[in-house]
């Protein structure tokens, strides 16, 4: 096989010994790239420039082509190197397959369908920083609530994604959308810290929405605070609320407390990855996310968070290194 | 520095050009034949990209200093359709141009700075950086 | 730096044109694995090559030294192909402590502790092909019974292992030991038929033994059937009982079988990583397995399914294709 | 064929006389340069295992063919330590002996067939085969 690329190899050595152009070195390139795609080792790279000097310069001492035999000796390791990442960049591929294939059983298994109301306009987005998601989201949904569980595994991809289930299975034991956010909260928290290992942690918002009172009650475990943004005053403010991480200790006592959301007021529910962004610059400001949202609060809040998603995405040169998720309740 | 520091690409003719401005101008900074091949390689790669995906673009190239550091800059611009998704672009092995090493990933192995700014259906911007060691 | 190395190869290059000894050419390789410890590219030997052949022999046609810059304008793609082989093994070095910690949050989440009984002997084995394991045993226990599921799906890694946590929650959610084998199946099969998509599937064996009336009650959906061994008649015979594989369709009618077990009878469960082993003369047949357990059917159950393991591991030449569990319960 | 077939590894310097051993039965077969280098390459390497882990042991090289086939057989015996995980020996990458593409995977990749027995405490025979194409 090496010897179909000989006589190309000849002429344009033949050539650029002649006449030192750009074209003939332009033509080395695209030789070149053809050598590499055909598995010729760089040892048979020399191999092949020795055979077609000595067919060139024949006259050359003999000095010369003892030269080449100690290039090859040497360049065979490299050739050896490079086998190797032929094998790995196979492998490589497979993980990507596996990881793909996981990523599509995660989905089904904990995919959730955002509720419609009358009253509650809903938007939601999650994006995995690798292929698995170690961020979790969850609705709940009777014909008076809405409930929202928001939580984020301390780490990202397949470990992440494991404890994820467990959340899942969590949620599907409990009553129904009715329950109380600390309840809720306690039940997972036991769960996790029956199942998981001590150096795994979760940290969990839980939200609850009651149509006939317009009123969101919350509670959370270690988890970003949300945003609650005020129609009237056109402000935002922070919905703090205490709790300690899930699965730390078996007993914690969480606190829950309510809002009422009238026309055109908005909770913003999401994960570290999102306030964690950074540019260049560093960390992005709290504000700066304020004043991206205060751009859209007139739009769909599917729409909302999208836009967030993007314009986060850009600011941060498209290098996402956590998982994001993003949840708006719209009073409408 | 050469008057000459800009190529257009629209044929393959061009790709040759520009290696040819790019070499000149890594000799006349001081660059040593390793370091002009791998510039020439980058600008060839960069201009070869131009050509097959944008059809029509430019080559641009700029002898820079910061303090004593001596070095090349390289911007290949174009109108093409830009780059979706370019954390794809930038991943290795994934290069439509085929063959281990090749592509975008393999323009920022072979230079010090990379920076790309593509905006789809509107075009692509690359700068590329090489500093004298 | 490739510098530093110049001085060396041009020693060895001199010595090496004057005397072609091997031993020059082992000097050759042994700076070439340094070259390559120390990243320097295949171009840089090129021309470190160049150089040390020009002080050497300075005199040789401009036309020589022309041929070499070719060659370097050729490496250059070679150069790269090897940078990037140098990230794909860092990728895939931290794909590999992902995985490991995978599988170590998998194994806290999946643990199943191996009930202790007076007149049941139980051992277990579960080794997985890849880092994690698409095989579960679970064990259900309470003062008169023991239930066993021993599951599969089909298919290894990641996607496998998170299928996996589902059947763990589905079987949280039972009663039991005392709950019969069909209904766990049609419990489990529900779970699984709502929450995959239709080209997972999963098999499982379930068998509870009943304590007080010294009897093993069983049910299969779609699994390898258990091996049955005769204490009295010194025979083996396999445990049959139809039924579709978890996930395939909502309502399935599961058989259900139960045999009395004498004292030194017992129950092989297994997967099809056990049956389907194969040598480099193709699948061990069924006679060799159980052979090999009869050899060792008056030892402990525990040293069973490990000298089992250890057997048929090395009949394939310790190349496990498929995740490997094996249960006895041996009744004394 | 040659007479002395076979070398005792116990000095570094017998590393050198297998390495001869193997270029001269590789010329003798009618091997190229390159493969010359790699059949020779394959040897040091496993020499050079042979040295550095067991102390002591030997490399024994013989022509072979099959039908119109020719081809060398290297045969590296020691009675080492043995290798107590074979599956990660064969892994890229995770050579002791460090370095791209080394180790006992460079071996089998250098040579056409590719064999090892190995017994911890008792020691260890790798046998590679390279045809003539
Ligand atoms: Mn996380
Ligand atoms: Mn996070
Ligand atoms: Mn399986
Ligand atoms: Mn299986």
């Amino acid at each position: 096989m090496p010897q179909e690329f000989k006589k190309q190899y000849k002429e344009i050595l033949e050539k650029y010994i002649l006449r030192q152009t750009e074209h003939n070195l332009y033509e080395g390139q695209n030789i070149s790239r053809q050598l590499i795609q055909k598995n010729i080792s760089p040892e048979e790279v020399i191999s092949i420039h020795k055979a077609s000097l000595e067919e060139i310069m024949s006259d050359l001492p003999e000095e010369v082509w003892h030269s080449f035999d100690l290039l090859i000796e040497v360049m065979v390791r490299y050739g050896l190197a490079l086998k190797e990442h032929q094998t790995l960049i196979q492998k490589q591929q497979n993980i990507k397959m596996e990881m793909e294939l996981a990523a599509n059983v995660q989905q089904t298994l904990l995919k959730t369908k955002v509720p419609n109301l009358v009253d509650l306009d809903i938007g939601m987005i999650s994006v995995p920083a690798k292929e698995m998601n170690g961020d979790y989201t969850h609705f709940l949904h009777d014909s008076t609530h809405v409930g929202i569980a928001v939580a984020d595994v301390i780490g990202k991809g397949i470990p992440a994604a494991l404890c994820m289930s467990m959340i899942k299975y969590g949620m599907d034991s409990l009553d129904g959308a009715e329950t109380n956010p600390v309840i809720v909260l306690d039940v997972i928290n036991r769960i996790v810290e029956k199942s998981v290992s001590d150096s795994m942690f979760i940290s969990m918002f839980y939200g609850k929405y009651d149509t006939s009172k317009s009123e969101f009650t919350y509670a959370s475990a270690g988890h970003e605070p949300p945003l609650f943004y005020c129609s009237e005053s056109s402000s935002f403010s922070e919905l703090q609320a205490k709790g300690l991480l899930l699965g730390v200790i078996p007993n914690v006592k969480y606190e829950q407390h309510s809002i009422a959301l009238k026309k055109g007021d908005f909770v913003v529910m999401m994960t570290d990855g999102v306030t964690e962004c950074r540019s260049k610059e560093g960390f992005i400001e709290q504000q700066t996310i304020m004043d991206i949202i205060e751009n859209v609060k007139d739009q769909c809040a599917q729409e909302m968070v999208e836009y967030v998603f993007h314009k986060l995405e850009e600011l941060q040169d498209f290098e996402q290194r956590d998982d994001f998720t993003l949840v708006i309740f719209k009073k409408v | 520095m050469n008057l000459r520091s800009s190529v257009d690409i629209i044929s393959e003719w061009d790709i040759v050009a520009a290696r040819q401005l790019g070499r000149n101008e890594a000799k006349d900074v001081g660059f040593g034949t390793v370091d002009q091949a791998r510039i020439t390689t980058a600008i060839s790669e960069l201009a070869r990209n131009i050509y097959l995906y944008a059809e029509k673009g430019n080559i641009e190239i700029k002898q820079i200093s910061e303090g004593n550091l001596k070095g090349l800059l390289v911007i290949a611009s174009d109108k093409g359709p830009g780059i979706a998704d370019v954390r794809k672009a930038m991943e290795d092995g994934y290069t439509t141009s085929g063959g281990l090493g090749a592509g975008l990933p393999g323009v920022k192995r072979l230079m010090d700075d990379f920076k790309i700014e593509t905006v789809v259906d509107e075009g692509t911007v690359i700068t590329a950086t090489k500093w004298m060691r």
